[in-house]
């Protein structure tokens, strides 16, 4: 009995995350059939440029990410100022923009041919080369474009875990002499680093799996450098390649810094109490914090939706139609679902290791969450083969015993859709539902235990209602990017089946901004809704939670 | 040094402490003793700044800290506490934990700083641990060394040896008493346990729902209760019904006690008296008995409830030599240094 | 009946034509859109349980991929035979070319006479340095041009060309066609490459006329083997369950009245000779395309990518 | 009905408790005491199921539920706990905390004892507020109830009074006892205060750096400890050095004690004699006299450190009337039920 009981959660964990590390396996594979030539040639010409590109990038977005996200989460959990109650969701919305786009925008608006400088070179009479104004299709100009889009990441998951944090911790500082600036360093900081650092490696992740901001901004990075040896050489073995050691070294990255805080723990001992009342401000202060906090929801956000409003205005007749409400619910529906199956994937694979520490649950998981940083493109690939596979199987046994072909029954569908979103988002599903848990203490766990709560009661019953705010989290930062998805969208859809990315991207890609920008706005109104919807359940969740 | 004026404290609009004035010279201590929910953790919050007082005002070294209008940011106040649920900081290991408040100081002096801790907690060999690798006790100790670590002018310990073995807290109490008058911290505490408050107290505060009962030393809340709850509530005892009588005297159904101190009571007015275990002798040789109704047998004696003849029971600790039945009778000796007594209202 | 399609060419360029087959023929169309390797790939590994009837591809390249793969299949049809020239088609007639673009120079009148441009072979020379804007290397257009190098000039001059062509980049590569006319046109270079149909398509539209007007078109290579060209185009499906649709469809598509319709919405070059461009692309004047097999720009991308490469074309 | 056999339990390789042993029939109550940190937590912890055994064997109800190989998940083990730290709910109001393991059982009877178990605490009013809103014995109260609730088979009780004051806990052990032996609940508990395990246990264990040092009734722990830690470690008191006479006597400077159990020491030997406090007995009359080296208010009582002519010192506890002063020489007299001695080393 003691046995059987003990498998039954290690295989409903186990079994399911194999599946999902499939796809990131198949990548893996390709390491067994060794590409010499081209390998040789990557090395005499291209790499080093893809690896100091991409770290530089990667590092620059993460950075960039840490400090807005961490800052304004901080400002928004802690003071109480003018503006706060809409600049805490407002906050997210940069997120609903697709990196590319508020490329798109950007060049557009401060290009040497837009609308910035050639009002300068009017004004004053310059020519090219007679001033200096930042170049945006750079390195510099993505590593910022990604920043901004992708600080929410951190925002949300930082918001909470600061929210989060036991009063008690902030009031053994102050006894100590910390006014509330030094415990943000010495304390909150640090007691939130799972989370902060959680939504760093997503932003990082993203940044080092973006291919169309930097492929518009003629940045060669890894992932480029993947698309070109793929597409270009027409070498897909060398592509998984480079794919490999790109998730190779994120995998690193991310079990160095689970090693190097091993030992510690971020679940406070005592017993909870909720973050004391928000600090209230003189005037000068609540302007400054405002501004703070406007700042990344101006650039991120409103600046680049003016830009596209102003483009959609000129042809929304043309756009405009039936079939675009078409779109808009595909985009819903498809985002909503991948959502909760992600959500409720993560939940089973947190938890399960919560419950089985033995590394024959670890690694699995490990693994499967690894998809985000790989470029979406190739997780599709990765998604497609092995199924098509099964398909093809199953296709040949149903022939040779009864004679009939089954034809594609998880490839060319819906399936294959949600099973991609769920290797490529698991990360951001799972690392926000596990610096939730991070922050619950094991004797809670026990308690319920052995009060004859089964673990599935334990996680519905004490676990869910505590991490709420991560859950809520995860849904929504996963539905915003589900929404926002291309690549295995564009390869894994069924016929006739088509999203507003996927239509945002086709007219951008044919260099048609203007037409592209309606269904770029449409990803942004889309998302508003659960954005707005979560933020105001969020805090209403730790408002009513002791 | 730390002064209390008719504080009172509320929690969304329900006062939960109210009226407490007290205080306290540098480096007296002070002790809370009263029932669980009472207001003591409340009272120590408020003098940290952690609550806001809705009436009244708390003073440090001559300073209004806190009053109805305004209150100083706790770390401008130079008090530390150690917290009824520790509080300590996950994420810090033991050593961090306790050198956490010790600022603007070199790092050897820190390092010198938290091995004394330690060894004074008695935890010497773990400074690298975290804190979820401790038992409770450890980290109870790591809570007071951290509180000590910087010295803080007053020290608010809210139950600091709770989770600790008699023989770990009286050494610690006496330790951290020597500590706290070496350095003249003023110290309140709470706690439960009324040897360790006789023990450290200069003085001690009983409350009782949120009102401080009396604010004595220790010999004078044992010997001369203010009132019937701190009676009952400070060691042991039962009342007994008497009657004054002319000669200032008392009649109960133990014999007649001297009332020694001045009073208002007119002869004929219903009394209680106020007898402790300790005021009664068990004396086998003595004519006096009473009946063991119940017993209690606590290492060194045994605390026997016993019925008198008039139906009354009183108790009486005896060695634990002599252990005697339920229910038989043995010798009673009354041997009442101060007669305590309360009106009977009614 | 219904016939599938998996396209590379986006549904907005297509999906006019393709409804209007559908009302003519009662035939239903399935579509899929996406990126053309990607598709090519998707062929592969649903193997022969693929629903796809026809692959369209906007590069020749990717046909001569698809083909290598074994994904495409043999059409014997007379129509398509007849109406599309032998160079713009597969030679065993795997895949067809269905449109035409070139890759012209683009110069700035004023900055440049066009006395002084010539062939492609001619931007590597020192005279143009710093003066030249072409997008990244990632792009296609791009290495099918380095292919049709290689084709014509041999590996180790279309080296030479590539990293003379480097050196005289006015910046580093860096947005789409559209881009380099726009720096064009805003005095960033002299000179830009782009294919013919962008620029259409910025003198079609309003806002975009000003820039695209600052530039005109130069033909190279007229005296010799004449101007770059690629093609878009389509083949049918190795295991194509509706194959008798597919190739109607396919037979649609080079009708005059199609050929038209590509000609006046997006700027491309008719196959067919008796289908006029569109006027503003008349107004480029005619040229003499190279008339190299196009199956060879497939053949040799690997090997234009590395010279790329070599030559440190971003 | 309770039985842990040689049990070994580890902390990442770290063997915290080692080599217990020890049984519990139905209904009976043990309790653990022992020094902060010595492992008394993590046995609880293996009894319950939340730390695996890495040697030995627990069984409940005849049924082995640990042992070196594999664990009865807690869920199954009808074992309740009352955790050190509480462990509470923060999300679920104190009513609902309390009926958390109430499943499968009707709301009406759901209230009903929701409403008995905060009448038995001592909170009849609270059932609404959050956790977060209650003082610190209340929040131990809300634990001890939720605990008992479900009426496990086995209940485990780690600290269960430490955060309530001398009134409450003693009323609330006997109450609880009384549960406990009403619903034959098997318990075992730990505490730091030697009177409530005296007072509450059929057995008590002595554990020490993680080892079982003593097993046995209170009487027993007391009047005949097994080991010096446990003679040292339960109640009071000093080892006098002494030297075995030919007559199966005992020569110590406090006079000559008769040794009336049979032991394998041989004249000559030398060894210590457990003299408790209360084994002298302040006696003014008595012609033997020690000076007063220190002295301890206790309330009822003085706990006096006395130092004898031939300079040892022992502890003697005095009614509280006998206020002598530092240095001041009292009479005492022995007074000494059992000899306990302990062979000296060397
Ligand atoms: N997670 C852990 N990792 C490593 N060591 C631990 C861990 N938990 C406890 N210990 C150590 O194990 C020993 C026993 O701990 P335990 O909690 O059982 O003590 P305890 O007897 O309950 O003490 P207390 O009375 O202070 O609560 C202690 O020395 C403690 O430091
Ligand atoms: N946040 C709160 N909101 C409302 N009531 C509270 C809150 N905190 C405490 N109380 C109530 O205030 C009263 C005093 O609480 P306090 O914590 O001061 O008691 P205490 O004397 O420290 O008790 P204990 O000895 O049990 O720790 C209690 O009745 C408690 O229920
Ligand atoms: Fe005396
Ligand atoms: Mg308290
Ligand atoms: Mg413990």
């Amino acid at each position: 009995m003691m046995r059987g009981w003990r498998d039954i959660w290690r295989w409903s964990v186990l079994l399911p995350a194999a599946v999902l590390a499939v796809p990131v396996l198949v990548i893996f594979a390709s390491i067994g059939y060794p590409q010499p030539d081209v390998w040789l040639h990557l090395r005499q010409t291209v790499l080093a440029d893809y690896v100091i590109n991409s770290l530089l990038l990667a590092g620059g977005t993460g950075i960039g990410a840490l400090l807005m996200g961490t800052s304004t989460a901080w400002i928004i959990s802690q003071y109480q100022f003018i503006g706060r109650r809409y600049l805490r969701w407002l906050l997210l919305l940069p997120l609903a923009m697709p990196a590319y786009i508020i490329a798109y925008t950007y060049t557009g608006m401060l290009d040497f041919a837009g609308p910035l400088q050639t009002i300068l070179r009017e004004q004053f009479g310059w020519r090219y080369g007679d001033y200096w104004f930042p170049e945006v299709r750079s390195l510099g100009g993505a590593i910022l474009m990604l920043s901004l889009v992708l600080y929410p990441y951190v925002y949300m998951l930082a918001r909470t875990a600061f929210l989060e944090q036991s009063a008690s911790l902030f009031e053994a500082s102050r006894t100590l002499g910390f006014t509330p600036r030094q415990h943000f360093w010495k304390v909150a900081l640090p007691l939130a680093r799972p989370a902060i650092l959680t939504g760093t490696a997503l932003a990082m992740m993203e940044a080092f799996a973006d291919y169309g901001t930097v492929q518009y901004f003629g940045v060669t990075t890894f992932t480029t450098g993947i698309f070109r040896t793929w597409f270009g050489m027409g070498n897909q073995v060398a592509a998984a390649q480079l794919a490999a050691l790109l998730t190779s070294f994120v995998l690193l990255l991310l079990v160095l810094e689970r090693w190097s805080r091993r030992k510690i723990r971020y679940y406070y001992q005592g017993q909870h109490r909720h973050s004391h009342a928000r600090r209230p401000v003189n005037l000068a202060h609540q302007l400054l914090l405002f501004t703070l906090c406007l700042l990344p929801v101006l650039l991120g956000f409103i600046v680049p939706a003016i830009q596209l409003i102003s483009w959609a205005l000129t042809n929304y007749q043309v756009t405009l139609n039936r079939e675009f409400g078409v779109l808009v619910w595909n985009s819903f529906t498809l985002a909503a679902m991948a959502a909760i199956i992600s959500v409720l994937l993560a939940l089973l694979f947190a938890y399960g290791k919560r419950l089985r520490r033995d590394v024959m649950v670890q690694v699995p998981v490990r693994i499967a969450a690894l998809g985000y940083a790989v470029p979406g493109t190739v997780i599709a690939i990765g998604v497609m083969l092995p199924l098509a596979w099964v398909d093809g199987r199953i296709d040949l046994l149903a022939e040779q015993w009864f004679g009939v072909r089954t034809g594609l029954i998880f490839s060319g569908t819906l399936f294959a859709l949600l099973l991609a979103y769920s290797v490529r988002f698991l990360a951001v599903s799972l690392h926000s539902v596990e610096a939730g848990l991070e922050r619950i203490k094991p004797s809670m766990d026990n308690a319920a235990r052995s009060l004859g709560y089964k673990p599935l009661h334990v996680l519905q019953k004490i676990h869910l209602p505590l991490l709420r705010t991560s859950v809520l989290t995860a849904l929504l930062l996963v539905f915003v990017d589900v929404l926002k998805e291309l690549p295995a969208t564009l390869i894994l859809r069924p016929f006739n089946f088509n999203t507003l990315a996927v239509r945002t991207y086709e007219l951008a890609s044919d260099e048609r901004l203007a037409d592209a920008a309606l269904p770029a706005l449409a990803i942004v109104l889309v998302s508003l809704l659960p954005v707005i919807v979560l933020a105001r359940s969020v805090d209403s969740s730790i408002k009513g939670k002791p | 040094m730390l002064n209390l004026q008719q504080v009172a404290v509320a929690y969304s609009g329900n006062t939960v402490v109210k009226d407490i004035s007290l205080s306290l010279a540098k480096g007296q201590i002070g002790c809370l003793v009263g029932p669980s929910g009472c207001g003591k953790t409340t009272l120590l919050r408020a003098i940290a700044g952690f609550e806001a007082v809705c009436a009244g005002s708390i003073s440090l070294q001559g300073n209004i800290v806190s009053n109805a209008e305004q209150q100083l940011p706790p770390e401008l106040r130079q008090v530390g506490m150690v917290f009824q649920d520790f509080a300590l900081f996950p994420h810090l290991s033991v050593a961090h934990n306790i050198s956490f408040g010790l600022r603007h100081v070199s790092k050897s002096v820190k390092a010198t700083k938290v091995k004394q801790l330690l060894q004074l907690v008695g935890l010497p060999d773990l400074g690298q641990r975290y804190i979820h690798q401790l038992s409770g006790g450890q980290q109870q100790r790591v809570a007071l060394a951290r509180a000590l670590a910087p010295e803080p002018n007053v020290l608010l310990l809210d139950e600091p040896f709770s989770s600790l073995d008699t023989e770990l807290r009286e050494g610690l109490a006496r330790e951290i008493r020597q500590i706290l008058q070496q350095l003249q911290i003023t110290a309140v505490m709470v706690t439960h346990d009324q040897n360790e408050a006789f023990a450290m107290a200069d003085m001690i505060g009983v409350m009782a729902q949120g009102r401080l009962q009396q604010w004595a030393s220790p010999y004078e809340l044992y010997h001369k209760p203010a009132s019937r709850f701190v009676a009952d509530f400070i060691g042991r005892g039962v009342l007994l019904p008497g009657t004054v009588l002319a000669a200032q005297q008392v009649q109960t159904s133990l014999g007649i006690f001297q009332q020694r101190y001045v009073s208002s009571l007119q002869p004929g007015d219903k009394v209680d008296v106020l007898i402790r275990p300790d005021d009664i002798v068990h004396d086998d040789s003595s004519s006096v008995t009473a009946q063991v109704a119940d017993k209690a047998f606590r290492g060194s004696h045994i605390l026997y409830q016993l019925k008198l003849d008039s139906g009354e029971q009183v108790q009486c600790l005896a060695l634990s030599h002599h252990n005697h039945a339920m229910g038989e009778h043995i010798g009673i000796r009354l041997d009442l240094d101060h007669l305590v007594l309360f009106p009977r209202d009614h | 009946a219904e016939v599938n399609i998996y396209s590379a060419r986006q549904e907005e360029l297509i999906k006019p034509l393709l409804d209007k087959f559908s009302r003519e023929t009662g035939i239903t169309i399935n579509l899929i859109t996406g990126k053309p390797d990607e598709l090519i790939s998707r062929m592969v590994s649903e193997g022969r349980n693929s629903p796809a009837d026809i692959l369209i591809s906007t590069d020749v390249g990717r046909l001569s991929r698809a083909k290598q793969q074994g994904v495409l299949q043999s059409v014997e049809s007379d129509v398509l035979a007849e109406t599309i020239p032998a160079s713009l088609r597969d030679p065993m007639n795997q895949w067809f070319g269905l449109t035409m673009r070139a890759r012209p120079i683009l110069y700035v009148p004023g900055k440049v006479s066009p006395s002084e441009l010539s062939t492609y072979e001619d931007l590597a020379s020192p005279k143009w340095r710093g003066r030249i804007c072409i997008r990244s290397s990632d792009n296609i257009y791009n290495q099918s041009m380095t292919a049709s190098m290689i084709a014509n000039d041999g590996a180790d001059a279309a080296e030479s060309w590539a990293k003379g062509l480097v050196a005289n980049f006015a910046r580093p590569p860096k947005g789409g066609d559209r881009d380099q006319i726009k720096a064009a046109a805003a005095g960033i270079c002299d000179i830009a490459i782009a294919n013919t149909y962008y620029l259409g398509g910025m003198l079609a539209d309003e806002k975009e006329k000003v820039a695209a007007d600052a530039v005109k078109v130069f033909w190279p290579n007229q005296d010799g083997r004449g101007t770059h060209i690629n093609i878009s185009g389509a083949g049918v499906a190795k295991y194509a369950p509706n194959k008798a649709e597919a190739v109607k469809l396919l037979e649609y598509m080079t009708t005059t009245d199609a050929q038209q319709w590509y000609a006046d919405t997006n700027h491309e070059y008719p196959i067919r000779a008796d289908v006029k461009a569109s006027e503003i692309l008349q107004g480029f004047g005619e040229f003499k395309a190279d008339q190299l097999q196009l199956e060879k720009l497939g053949e040799l991308n690997a090997d234009a990518i590395r010279v790329m490469d070599r030559a440190g074309w971003k």
